[in-house]
């Protein structure tokens, strides 16, 4: 039987920037959580503790710093418990829950990976990238130059990495998948890790099935636990004869794309 | 004071604390056993059982509103078979107690499910007969004073363990479901399932759930679910299982003065996985701090005004 | 888009927007009068009435709950009568409907008071048959299908004002009550009113009313309220007022997506004065900002999954 | 018809302390409030913006000062409301309704007054005394001494203020109705203002119609709207026959002690 236990645990502030309208960029102290933490998992966050937002929040984890103990993350406000997050202060405590899911499967044996991300979907990338150790092809899409965050982050990593802007109003115009696809076309990469929007996820799932290259893919739940045990989450997997449905918090939110079911 | 007594009984069988986890919040016990001791809590209610597998509904499952959340599951589970053979023997490493929650669309899936589970070790079987998420049957029979009676009656024929009847709050009086339970042989009841809601989404013009309406639970239900324990206190003899809302030990202890003999602990799980041994910790210190020095002394102890 | 047109009718009578008081949360006019011009509202609910004054139950009268309350004022009021004489001259200094709500302990009562209001100048006779503070008759009206559609037919024979009956949400089926109201010759169906709840002090071991339970409003029951609102809609042809727990526009628009002509704000008055403006400006936003020309073009379009 | 309209204000607090255990002492800048406020009346004070805490809580005015626009409120943490009161900061809007009720009859003519107070009821007094200018006596009950709060400032307007202490830790020991006995028992005062917990109440009312002096009695009750519309307030006031429910919030929560009706 299990002697040491998880628990959520009451990790202090110790920055936050909104780095671009309505996104903020949290880190947060946490030995446990920099300890265990994989690219790809997430943090179930009790945004503040009010009946007005009774369930946590999945956030993803974008990077940690196992030296200084620091666990980042980067969340778009969208609703009540968001901008309830990006009012917390410094010096308080955050009640996180984590790390929390499967995650990318980090192997150096790949020659060039591919990570693409669209829009909330970038932030689990950073983490992804600062894992590999070899060269890779980074494809950032966001809706408008304005909403373009940690471009310097992945640039450090990732010198070439391709930003596009739905609008064209900053780097490259129009959808990611396009670059990606021009990428994997030529046979750059032998593997892709994706996370954003369902579209997004759709289109690099039938580009990667098409060419024959391995796919990750993270997805996105409403979420009641956030550890399995709820059954809420639920997404559709291949079985041989036909699907089930899993979940995106346990045996997600990273999944390989041939495994994944879209609803048309 | 130093200690007290914590253990209650619910038809015989014994609890060494009044804290059950809420069918369905919890699953097998499988995911909140790596946040504690599961031999911690009075009785662990597994996730509602079919006789068949089956995958539930679509998601979205879950929509959060004001103190509360609104779910769609929908039976997700892997049959009562799958549940005897690869669940059973996890739960039985622990010391507490096991209750099934079994669902059906006929009478007749009840009594087969209570077959099969009569020598698979659980020690109580619920009985749901109000989830609002299913089609057939489902809710239905929780709603009718005879149809009530008359499954009760059926399914207690084939069962070895106590029947815990769980009753639906969706109806206009408590009170006659539950003694048509205790007409029909039922040994406990447990309410409250959750109340059937919606929420739509004012900006898709969609409902949030895929399956449209689901169940509410969570603190916004509290007064009712008390409300309902109480006035079912008054009408039958068997012991309550309280539940609706329950997030700490004052809830609780709430609950068992408005009559439940034990109390079940749901939607708080989502929001702390530690919350049952909270709830647990809670009760007894109420306890010490009023040198109380039993804990079913205080059952259906309400004074009214 | 610079406005929208936001006039609603209930039954030929038109309003001017859909926003009405919930009555019993805003007295007669009198003390929001104080703090905005009442002309600005769709319609005013006053205080339910008897046809006796009454002097309501003992206090306390509220409890504070998850995301709502409970109250048991149980009617207190000066009378139909007096309403008349004291009240209507005062509501009709400004532009905006009166709804009477009439409560009564027997159908008779019912009626007399329908009769006293021949005359008396309010648009429209809410009747609430679903009351859970009373004692007598009450609650009991609003919960057997058969008498809805009886004491409805009785009442609109003595009614020259469009009559809304208000359902009650402590049934089992919300849709054959309004279904029955709508047989009985009702205009117009409002619901939901309060549902019986209890709130139990566990440090002085008694409930927290005087009146051991109350009826529970606010944000909490929206998403049953909703749930209710959209159920109704789909069995009858008369408009809904739809109520429980709007706080702003947003959850306004949501009781209108699933199927009311117009809404009811109560609880919300009592946390900011200023609510039933506050939901009227908000409904115009979304509608300006979502380029919706007429308001009456959303009611009941919430999409099913 | 009415031109300017009642609405709730923002009130950003300047000052907060925790006076005793549990014992806050708040200010906060209201020009609209000092103006109006009269003692005896109350604030209806949104704790805080949340759903656990739906309704507003009564709180009297403790004292005002119209230069610097200040009004000050004392209050006890009992629950979740008072809680999250005494958890705002310094700087923040406090979203206050009032003033709000009736207030204390403040008449020069009265020769000398006795205030008397238990507990959380001494707070509004210290604005009565305030607006007195002739001579008076305050008696002042608190459970024990470490609850003591106020004594400095009522001292400063009343220099025989008499503190006494259930526990008899501080000051006189017992409770203050014996003081006030005695006080109108020598016809020392012609007119009592009470406010504290019932029992302390029923006993000022009915030494007061022993001795045939007037008294007033500020109430307390759960509150809904808080400004007489909901009529969840109720208590029980005499009528020529019998009795009637007035409303605390609006009718009250000061009446006259011949007025008010106690249960057993
Ligand atoms: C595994 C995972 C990782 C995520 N990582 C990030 C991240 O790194 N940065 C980021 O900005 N966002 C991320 N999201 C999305 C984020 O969880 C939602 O934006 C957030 O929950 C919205 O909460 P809210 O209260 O602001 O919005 P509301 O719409 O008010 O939320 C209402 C309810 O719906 C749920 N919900 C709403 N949108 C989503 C969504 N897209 N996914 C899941 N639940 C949702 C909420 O959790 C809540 O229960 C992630 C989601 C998942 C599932
Ligand atoms: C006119 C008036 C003036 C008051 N002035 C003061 C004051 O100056 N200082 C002070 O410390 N307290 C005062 N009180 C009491 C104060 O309102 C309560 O202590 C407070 O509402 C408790 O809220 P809570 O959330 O902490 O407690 P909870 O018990 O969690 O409150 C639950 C509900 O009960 C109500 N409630 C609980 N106790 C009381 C009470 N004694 N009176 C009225 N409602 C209550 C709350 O408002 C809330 O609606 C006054 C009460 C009234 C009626
Ligand atoms: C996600 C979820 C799934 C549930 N599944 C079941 C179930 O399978 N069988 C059952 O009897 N009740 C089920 N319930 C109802 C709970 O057991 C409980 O009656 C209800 O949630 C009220 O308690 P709570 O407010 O503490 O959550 C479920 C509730 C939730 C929230
Ligand atoms: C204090 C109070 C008094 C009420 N009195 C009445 C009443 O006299 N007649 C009636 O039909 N409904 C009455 N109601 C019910 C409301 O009109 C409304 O149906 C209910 O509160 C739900 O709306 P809400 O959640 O916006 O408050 C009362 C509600 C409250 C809170
Ligand atoms: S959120 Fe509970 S199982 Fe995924
Ligand atoms: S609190 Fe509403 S009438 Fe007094």
């Amino acid at each position: 039987m299990i002697s040491i236990y998880k628990r959520p645990y009451l990790c202090t502030i110790v920055k936050k920037e909104e780095t671009a309208p309505g996104i903020f960029d949290m880190t947060i102290i946490s030995e446990e959580i920099t300890r265990q933490a994989k690219p790809g998992q997430f943090l179930n966050i009790r945004c503040a503790d009010t009946l007005s937002t009774l369930l946590r929040r999945p956030i993803s984890i974008c990077d940690i710093d196992k030296e200084k103990k620091e666990v980042r993350f980067v969340f778009q406000v969208k609703g009540e418990g968001t901008r309830l997050l990006a009012n917390r202060s410094l010096g308080e405590l955050l009640d996180v829950l984590g790390p929390l899911g499967t995650s990318f499967t980090v192997d150096n044996s790949f020659s060039r990976p591919a990570l693409i991300g669209g829009g909330i979907g970038v932030f689990p990338l950073l983490f992804l990238a600062n894992a590999y150790r070899s060269s890779m092809d980074v494809f950032l899409g966001f809706r408008t130059k304005e909403m373009v965050v940690l471009e310097q982050d992945f640039k450090r990593i990732c010198p070439d990495t391709v930003i596009a802007t739905d609008d064209g109003s900053y780097g490259v115009s129009g959808y990611v998948t396009r670059l990606l696809e021009e990428n994997i076309k030529q046979g750059k990469n032998d593997i892709v890790y994706a996370c954003g929007p369902e579209p997004m996820l759709k289109k690099v799932q039938s580009m990667c099935s098409a060419y024959g290259i391995p796919c990750q893919l993270s997805l996105e739940q409403r979420m009641g636990c956030g550890i399995g045990a709820c059954l809420v989450c639920a997404c559709k997997i291949r079985t041989p004869k036909a699907w089930e449905y899993k979940h995106v918090c346990k045996d997600g939110p990273v999944f390989w794309g041939n495994e994944v079911l879209f609803d048309e | 004071m130093n200690d007290a007594n914590m253990k209650v009984s619910i038809c015989g069988v014994e609890l060494k604390n009044p804290v059950i986890t809420a069918s369905g919040t919890f699953g097998f016990g499988r995911e909140y056993a790596e946040y504690y001791d599961l031999s911690r809590l009075g009785a662990i209610c597994v996730k509602g059982l079919t006789l068949n597998p089956r995958q539930g509904n679509r998601p979205p499952r879950i929509a959060e509103t004001p103190a509360g959340i609104l779910n769609s599951v929908g039976l997700q589970n892997p049959g009562v078979k799958h549940f005897i053979e690869h669940e059973i023997p996890f739960l039985k490493q622990f010391d507490t107690k096991i209750i099934a929650n079994i669902s059906g669309n006929t009478i007749e899936e009840y009594c087969r499910m209570a077959e099969i589970l009569y020598d698979s070790g659980v020690d109580l079987i619920e009985m749901n007969i109000s989830c609002p998420n299913v089609k057939q049957g489902g809710v239905a029979f929780g709603t009718k004073a005879d149809t009530v009676y008359h499954i009760t009656q059926e399914v207690k024929k084939y069962c070895r363990q106590p029947l815990i009847v769980k009753l639906s709050p969706n109806v206009t009086d408590i009170k006659e479901m539950a003694k048509a339970a205790q007409d029909g042989g039922a040994d406990a009841v447990s309410l409250i399932n959750t109340l059937l809601g919606m929420a739509i989404d004012i900006y898709t013009r969609r409902p949030v759930l895929a399956n449209n309406v689901g169940g509410l639970s969570g603190p916004a239900v509290k007064p009712i679910a008390v409300r309902m324990v109480w006035e079912v206190a008054s009408v039958v003899d068997i012991p309550i299982i309280g539940m609706g809302g329950i997030m700490n030990g004052e809830d609780a202890i709430e609950f068992m003065l408005a009559g439940a003999t034990a109390v079940a602990v749901g939607t708080a799980n989502f929001i702390d996985p530690l919350a049952c041994v909270k709830v647990v910790d809670g009760i007894r210190n109420y306890l010490l701090s009023y040198d109380i020095e039993d804990i079913n002394s205080i059952i259906g102890k309400v004074e009214l005004n």
